[in-house]
């Protein structure tokens, strides 16, 4: 079954999105990025510090795989297309993965000033993937100002916690007519598995790979558990139900 | 000139590349704000920089 | 990595068995029994009805699985023991899975009665694999009696509630020295993923299968999804945690 | 004879193997239990059956 | 203890808000408003059918009760604001319980939309209380331009799903400077009490009540609910901790 | 409306049962059992550590309650038969809150054990109260052999943490003929609220009132909590739904 | 003169006070919006109105 | 005598009466268990105790 993703008109075949942050080193990170199939990863923006440059990340990524800049540690509208501008001009990818974020405790976004530098960003020509909390009426504002898509957090960054917000989540997946992207907050497998199981498009996972024991295998797990929801997606969950057997009733011995 | 918050002597005929040259960044993704304006990558050899000049220059890090 | 699920000395490459009730037809079945990747199906034992035989369905089962016969339908431990008798008198395979279940409505099993006839089929020479209510204590009991393996359900039979058991389910699962076979009531891959994230050795399957839209597809997810909830147990799942970025803090431009 | 219930007339001779083959189910796994005892598929060819005889024929269906 | 609830300068002794929708009878909504006890009560601002007027709400409404127009109906801010502004020229308080909802289906709130409007009719000298998701951030801009309480919802209006959104709640109660009211999908007394016990400082509830089959005892229930909620909010509800036994260990005879 | 409790024949005005342990002074108990308004608490019977024999708890608690001594400590049917018939020779009442324990950790009780041991002290003419895993097939057996109630623990003892496990708990109160009492595990007066909401007849609360901050206030709290969930039960509490207006479609200004 | 989109004649010397004792909403709480303004209660008796007015007469019904 | 596996005195005519009043347990709750054997209350001032008696002295606590 053709099945790809579709952002922008752009294809990939694999809609597990990686982010980049928080591994131990690069090379477990390429290693991450490698295993996990991911065809796009998110990067930061910061300005050099030149008495301890480091090394350049770019180096250890994948030729094939697409950089989406993000505008993290941005808490205004104007911050955020300050940051896209300046990667775009540098040269990197004009699209951008849209947060603003003025809260440092929970790390959840601004939504009116989401949609004010979403709408800014289109207008100049940026493909905008934004991060949003699971607000239906916020993600159809954000679709009709342009954007590609919309990133609804399943939970709070870097929490683990898993789809605390499903019925939003599910509303949004039902209305939406860009790809949706559950981002933030998935802990494991499991949860990605679920998230595309109610129509999710793709999903988003950085520290549940990033701080496993074992980054690489976790990387293959995730592949795996998106192509399971994926196709469970596809072939159709079965409803909740009353409890009925599995066996015939009747003719025991 | 202003680098990052840092004063940056001014070499004669100073371009953005030949500075991001003498800071070893001529590898990766060097990208540079100039008074408050990105600047063009495929201009980097081009802008001649001035003492006035307060620059950003940032790269692409990791992040999620 | 050598992950082969060895029960009462046979040992598995699958951790996913199967139900093979249901479905709208053999042959559908055995497709998804295929596509599954499965190496041990469950089957019942019912009286011939000779005005309507029907046809045979280890035929359409692939030579190298292993048949396990359940006892459903016995409501006392007496029912239950006779069956596994029959069953094995008659050539199939001399492991159960054990059902005593007198609730015809909510088809819970019987704890005292499982456990009964538990220890009068290990005693005869049964390899017995026990359906149960998560209920730790018992599944001790069951394990000291002799049992290959214990297999709590993790909602009620085809009600594909997924894990509304999770604590109990956990205790177990640390605590057992066979292995945990979580069983009845997975409705998604994503339950069948999480319960193999908190440690299951493997997970039983079939309405969620069986009823889906397309099975044989479904077969494949469940297959994936348990492969990646295996993989995450053994990278190491990130425990919930208070949000932290995934992006380096300061620097920004 | 009983057979899940229902009267069967003993053919001479007849063993658990001659009944199954008439009422051809000689293929597959028929399961038999004869006046509450499981009998064993090895002596199927040898156990004679009697008038007095209830039998229960039974054998794997789909189930979970 | 003195625990009066302070909105906007004014005292009230119930912390139970009531719609006063959905009731089979004027009647029966008027006894449920007395016994529930509340102080505040939300009406709707509709066009009169001069072929069927029907009877004046406010009869029925007990003196002492403030009348809480809502804007309900109203799909944008320059909607909502004309709807207060025409209920205040007409001599109800100047009080307004802001509602904008673009979308039938869910009836979630406009964050865009209400920001706006709060702001305008704050200006205009209203007492406003807004009805969000709950959106920390959003709850903060709103306390920011001035609103007097906010009103996260529980779940959608009149689902009765109870507290699907707990954690941004309390995130919302840990960071308001105003009364935080959780409103709408309250479905049961549990739900108050429990939305009590996370610290918030009042509840709104109407289809709970209004569609019970004994709407008059529902309001009591619901009274008893969150002062239970209240009171232990007070007293300090117990952290979920591993199991500890309640009788001493050991000397067992 | 008349609603007593009616346990063997005994009739209670109130549907809180309260543990006596964990509370800082003897006196602290006693004001809390006054504040909850109950009429039955448990005590537990130890040996007299003749060095410290400390003071006698049956003379801080009012005289109209009933004592309940429980079979805590105990670990087999035996050893909870002799911890019974010892209070009842020494003159405690002949009533038995049944609890055998054999798991240090997760104090869970053991289903068999607990059966027998309800079958003996039921024939030799004691009120049995079981504590037991919401096992409805087990509390089906309970009340089969005598018992007074069934007593069904919300989550495990001490946890705090509510209704884990909902589902069984409905279906035991849908097929009991004897009082359901939920016990242990209930962390807040919402917990008791939700109990009795869903048919429980009583609840049985100990840690999460002994360990509040403020004991006697979160008594009272319970006691409210329970009042409004029985109330609720009576007046019919809504089913969730899809989201419905409370206010009128049409008509807006 | 329209009022909830229905012509209504105009009484003369007609103000807000007078039409709504026509239409029997003296009692309870008439809303009055003229012409896309709100119109204060205390002028009601003093508002004439006039052919070209538009009007929205609301009140409050049930509602969450 | 062992009473919860202390040696104790057997005092001349012992009963479990006085043996408790001796305690100091007179008061409240004390429940007895003589060689296996729960005591009934009303038999505390009769039952003669003997030097090999192993009793059981117990009594109501805290406990939920």
């Amino acid at each position: 079954m053709d099945d790809t993703l579709t952002i922008a008109g752009r294809e990939f075949d694999s809609r597990l999105l990686l982010g980049t942050g928080k591994y131990d080193t690069f090379e477990t990170m390429r290693d991450a990025v490698v295993a996990s199939g991911t065809q796009i990863v998110t990067i930061a923006v910061r300005r050099i510090d030149f008495d301890a440059p480091g090394e350049d990340i770019t180096s250890f990524l994948p030729e094939d795989v697409l950089l989406l800049p993000n505008t993290s540690g941005c808490e205004t509208a104007d911050e955020a297309v300050r940051s896209a501008k300046l990667a775009r001009a540098g040269g990197l990818p004009d699209w951008v993965k849209l947060e603003v974020i003025p809260d440092a405790r929970y790390l959840l976004p601004d939504p009116v000033e989401t949609l004010r530098a979403a709408a800014a960003l289109v207008e100049d020509g940026f493909t905008v993937l934004p991060y949003i909390l699971p607000d239906p009426v916020l993600a159809q504002k954000l679709e009709e100002v342009g954007c590609a898509t919309v990133m609804p957090l399943a939970a709070p960054i870097g929490s683990g916690r898993g789809l605390k917000l499903r019925d939003s989540i599910r509303i949004i997946v039902e209305q939406a007519g860009v790809p949706v992207v559950v981002d933030a907050g998935l802990g494991a497998p499991s949860h990605a598995a679920e998230s595309m199981e109610m129509g999710a498009d793709a999903v988003l996972v950085n520290t549940a790979i990033a701080r496993a024991e074992d980054p690489i295998a976790m990387a293959g797990a995730f592949r795996l558990a998106v192509e399971a929801g994926r196709t469970a997606f596809h072939a159709g969950v079965m409803e909740e139900q009353a409890p009925t057997p599995s066996s015939p009733i009747g003719g025991t011995v | 000139m202003d680098v990052n918050g840092r004063k940056e002597e001014l070499a004669p005929g100073e371009t953005v590349a030949t500075l991001l040259a003498r800071l070893g960044l001529e590898a990766g993704w060097a990208l540079v704000e100039r008074n408050g304006e990105p600047v063009e990558r495929a201009r980097y050899a081009e802008i001649e920089l001035e003492d006035a000049d307060r620059l950003v220059v940032a790269r692409p890090v990791a992040g999620g």
